[in-house]
């Protein structure tokens, strides 16, 4: 982990490591459907049960990539470890995704299982949360212009997130049971074994799917600043140049 | 033209530049509207009983606790000395600074509706009628907080007393708003009635709001 | 826009209990220049404020009369005629130096392809993507005078410009000074030190008098 | 304690100073529960229905929205800088801070809650175990309010932004208070559990947010 | 509380892309006072900002001895030793003149039996309870100077002091610069024009350098 310290090294090593990660996530997406659409309906809901292996893996992920984020973010404050905070940074706008995910496919679970998009139940609204918070760190990231400052915030709201993503769940529940006896449960009967094999498959090709955005977009942003860098030193070169003219120009006419 | 369109431009890309985004009204709708159920409770019809009100009360919050800043800013800073004296005339000046405040208030509201509505259970139907009557009815909104906020541009920290000011002036909007929005809903008896009443209102509060607050302005110079 | 000169008569100002001026009279042409002193809250920032339209005086007139028709003061009065460098930058903190300069020139109608020249000639021309509010006090100064190059205005109002700047700088704002009256234009400014130029007049404002009888209430009440 | 004392009194009296005195937090209360039913419609037994849960969102959204003053105003004129190195430890300056906050905005609510009560026809029984949850609960609130507000004390008007940060903190709060109240009101089972999960929550959110908030303070600057 | 010596070593300060300055290195003992100068942008303020504590430095170390224990640096580094006196003046708008020095006296343990002397000082006696809002320029910077009479620190660090104020505020400066280095204290300064003070040390800061590696980022990157 630490041998990929600078950037320079993390660029060789992810470019070499990322065709075969895109490589073995097709190939596990590719199995895993094959699976899905050749695993037993379920009896209860139909077709539609299939939205769940979508739906589950991406539970998953949003919730594994908030704990991973803030995970980076520690070693970025404690050892001052700049690509960990770059990991960080980029795995939030993922983490978001597959949270709005999981709520998309919720609610197009919905509707025909329970007749309406939306109910604040307790697993819906802890999720509906954990999508706010990431919206509320990607705002971090964004609002603080110096990286480094940024860095140092963005660490304390993950912080404070991870301590209360547990807390939040803990206490939905107790709010829906104190006020509404459970009505919906999300989880359904008890699963085939090949359903579980595909499903399995679908976590595995989710996760790897995770890792390769993130490669690609941490070297995307590594080679979006190191452009930007290159653009400043030709522009100051130019500025220098149009300057001593311009200022010479200006002197000539100087009143006396 | 051109300085009103450069005034116009310049307030709401300061308006989405100083919070993140597009996200900061949004934000604040999202809170509210997702406060509510652990508030009154997860019951959905209760909550269809309720959305359509507290959508509106929503909206009404937000351009009422925005208004302060319209000129606050520009006071603080002296851009406002400028504003009034070395451009347009002020009545323009003003009325472009409103609809700046109601692009960066009101519009985001009104984009995401259909989302927030389906959170709080709105009525089916209720959703094309919500977005109408809010368009037309925040306009007149934001033309009234633009009084209020010229009134009170020489007062620190304005937020809420200004809520006590121009309150009483919001109140027919709000009547009319919600009753033109629950008639074409459920399609009462005559659904246009209150329509109409919202849109005068809006349009009035919009043609006096420049002068009015271009007088205030002067007067607390 | 030319101007012909500006004409002030029995111009008095209150704040609170203070009267801080009486009286005040005086009259500049294009070309001209004056130089306002006198100590801390004589009203020297107040004056100016009258001066700009943005301030209402308790009594007196302001009158402007134009080159096109100098017989006959301008109906605005002094709205939309003249720059107003005052302790208030009115520069937004969270737009940049670029987008500043860009929206006053474009709102007082001034001519946006001189933008780069005057940020090269205030030596702003590094940072024009740097937010306002990372400029050093300094800077935020030269970015204020920027505007006095992008939009031309006959009447400049300065309430003490040179404080904050470096040497480099105070010789730049005297060029621009001198520059203007050169091309008859009138400058009004305020200054605890040496501005660098030589003002056609001085006016000394020394610090008014308290009064106390508030004037409507004791207006000829026999005391 | 002379300094933290005379923070206390400078907060409180800025505060109160600023907006045409203890009107304003009142008079936002006031604005909202009486907006509420024209939004929602008259029915008592509905406003009864809610009027807890309306009640607790207001305050949360009072202080929500209040909370970006507590570091603003000192940081806009430098004195924040002096708050943070020239007196007593940044954590005892927070905290007095979070009180004098709290004093401001809350403690108005908790006076004037019997007359909203009223005009929200709260259930008869409802006052004081009201107006005790409230008590407990603000204070957390205020705390939770105070680490958001320093976290974007360097982003100009954080109003609605914060919102996105703090809002999933303050929801246990709301969803304990809520039920404690509930509870109380209504004698359940066992009326005190909720209650003492909320006093718990404000009690650590309080202990926490000085720390928090004074690490905030410091990567910010 | 006396102070000994005030030593930097190694002091250097970023900003954005900017460099503004490295390897500061000063030593000042009690009764000396240094002089910041520098163009317009070259980190006067910042450097200040460091010393007062309030932003913590890229790199390097700032340590102050105490007369107490000359041999070993305080614990606190420079939290609650000085006064810092910059472009933002630490006033609040909606307190009187009074109510501000007295918050400020109090927070920072000052003697608040000294404030009607301090205010006949700097010349605001006669309105203490106007609205800090209400005051000029000029009014403010005796404002913040008071502060500097009511409590006592032995660190003074003053940016632009002069700034504002009139010929007469600018000699109460000058002495009152004079009584606190007689009285063995430290007093840097930053200025662009003369202070009237004969600093024992000037330091001018040449505008740093622009630094187009973004630090890790370009990390021996082959460019
Ligand atoms: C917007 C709506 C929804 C959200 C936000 C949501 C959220 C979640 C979450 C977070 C999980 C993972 C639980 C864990 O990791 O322990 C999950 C799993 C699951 N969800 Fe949903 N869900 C939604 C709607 C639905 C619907 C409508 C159904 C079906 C009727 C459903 C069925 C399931 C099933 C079967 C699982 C996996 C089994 C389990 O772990 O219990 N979900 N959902
Ligand atoms: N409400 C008020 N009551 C009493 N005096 C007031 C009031 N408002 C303003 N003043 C006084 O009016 C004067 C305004 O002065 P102004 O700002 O014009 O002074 P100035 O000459 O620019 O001073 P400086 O050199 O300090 O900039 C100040 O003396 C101030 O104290
Ligand atoms: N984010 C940033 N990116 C680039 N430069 C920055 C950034 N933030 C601040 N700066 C620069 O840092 C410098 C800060 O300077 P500082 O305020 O310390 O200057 P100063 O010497 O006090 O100047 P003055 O004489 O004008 O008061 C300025 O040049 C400013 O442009
Ligand atoms: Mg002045
Ligand atoms: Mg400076």
């Amino acid at each position: 982990m630490f041998g990929l310290a600078n950037p320079t090294k993390f660029m060789r090593f992810s470019g070499i490591l990322l065709p075969y990660l895109i490589i073995t996530t097709l190939g596990l997406f590719g199995w895993g459907l094959y699976m899905v659409f050749t695993a037993p309906e379920d009896y209860l809901q139909g077709p539609l049960s299939r939205i769940l292996y979508v739906h589950a893996p991406s539970a998953y992920l949003a919730q594994a990539a908030y704990v991973f984020m803030a995970l980076a973010n520690f070693t970025g404050y404690i050892w001052r470890h700049p690509l960990a905070d770059m990991a960080a940074k980029n795995a939030a706008p993922i983490g978001a995704t597959f949270a709005l995910l999981t709520i998309i496919t919720g609610m197009l679970w919905g509707k025909p299982a329970w007749g309406t998009w939306w109910v604040w139940d307790a697993r819906l609204t802890s999720v509906f949360i954990l999508f706010i918070m990431y919206l509320g760190y990607i705002a971090i990231w964004q609002v603080i212009e110096d990286q480094v400052k940024a860095a140092r915030v963005a660490t304390i709201v993950a912080a404070v997130g991870l301590i209360n993503i547990p807390i939040i769940k803990f206490s939905v529940e107790w709010w829906n049971t104190l006020h509404q006896p459970a009505s919906l449960t999300t989880s359904g009967s008890a699963i085939h074994p090949s359903m579980l094999t595909a499903l399995l498959i679908m976590f595995a090709a989710f996760t790897f799917l995770f890792t390769s955005l993130l490669f690609i977009s941490i070297r995307t942003e590594i080679n979006r600043r190191r452009a930007r860098a290159m653009e400043m030193r030709i522009l100051q070169q130019n500025i220098a140049q149009t300057n001593l003219s311009t200022r010479a120009a200006i002197n000539n006419q100087e009143p006396d | 033209m051109k300085p009103l369109l450069a005034l116009f431009k310049r307030d709401i890309s300061l308006f989405f530049r100083s919070g993140g985004g597009a996200g900061q009204a949004i934000g604040f709708y999202l809170v509210v509207v997702i406060l509510f159920p652990f508030g009154v409770g997860p019951e959905l019809n209760l909550l269809a009983r309720i959305s359509i009100g507290v959508l509106w009360v929503v909206l009404l919050l937000a351009i009422l606790l925005s208004a302060e800043r319209i000129f606050a800013d520009d006071l603080e800073d002296g851009s406002l000395t400028l504003l009034l004296t070395a451009g347009p005339l002020p009545e323009m000046v003003i009325l472009v600074k409103l609809l700046a405040h109601w692009v960066s208030i009101a519009l985001p509201l009104l984009v995401i509706t259909p989302l927030l509505g389906l959170l709080l259970n709105l009525p089916a139907g209720g959703l094309w009628p919500l977005v109408l009557c809010m368009f037309i009815g925040s306009l007149g909104l934001c033309a009234l907080a633009t009084i209020g906020a010229s009134i009170l541009v020489s007062i620190r920290r304005a937020n809420q007393i200004i809520s006590l000011l121009i309150l009483p002036l919001y109140i027919p909007t709000l009547i009319f708003g919600v009753s033109a929005t629950t008639d074409l809903t459920f399609q009462l008896d005559q659904p246009y009635t209150a329509l109409l009443i919202l849109t005068a209102i809006s349009l009035i509060s919009l043609i006096i709001a420049p002068f009015a607050a271009a007088q205030a302005l002067k007067a607390n110079a | 826009m030319k101007i012909d000169r500006l004409k002030t008569q029995n111009l008095s100002a209150q704040k609170g209990e203070r009267q801080l001026f009486e009286n005040i009279e005086f009259e500049l042409s294009a070309g001209q220049s004056m130089l306002l002193t006198g100590p801390n809250g004589s009203g020297k920032t107040t004056l100016l404020h009258l001066l700009s339209g943005s301030e209402q005086p308790r009594s007196g007139q302001i009158d402007m009369f134009m080159a096109a028709n100098p017989t006959e003061p301008r109906g605005d009065g002094v709205i939309g005629i003249s720059h107003f460098i005052t302790h208030q930058d009115a520069l937004k903190k969270n737009l940049t130096v670029y987008e500043n300069l860009r929206f006053w020139t474009d709102f007082m109608h001034g001519d946006n392809s001189r933008i780069d020249t005057a940020l090269i000639t205030v030596g702003l021309e590094p940072m024009p993507h740097i937010l306002a509010a990372r400029l050093s006090a300094g800077q935020k100064k030269r970015l204020m005078l920027a505007r006095l190059l992008t939009v031309s205005r006959p009447l400049w109002l300065l309430d003490e410009p040179s404080v904050s700047l470096d040497s480099e700088g105070q010789k730049l704002l005297v060029k621009l000074m001198h520059e203007h009256i050169n091309a008859g234009g009138i400058i009004i400014a305020s200054s605890h030190i040496p501005l660098g130029i030589e003002a056609t007049y001085i006016l000394e404002l020394d610090g008014g008098r308290y009064m106390f009888d508030d004037d409507y209430i004791m207006e000829d009440a026999a005391l």
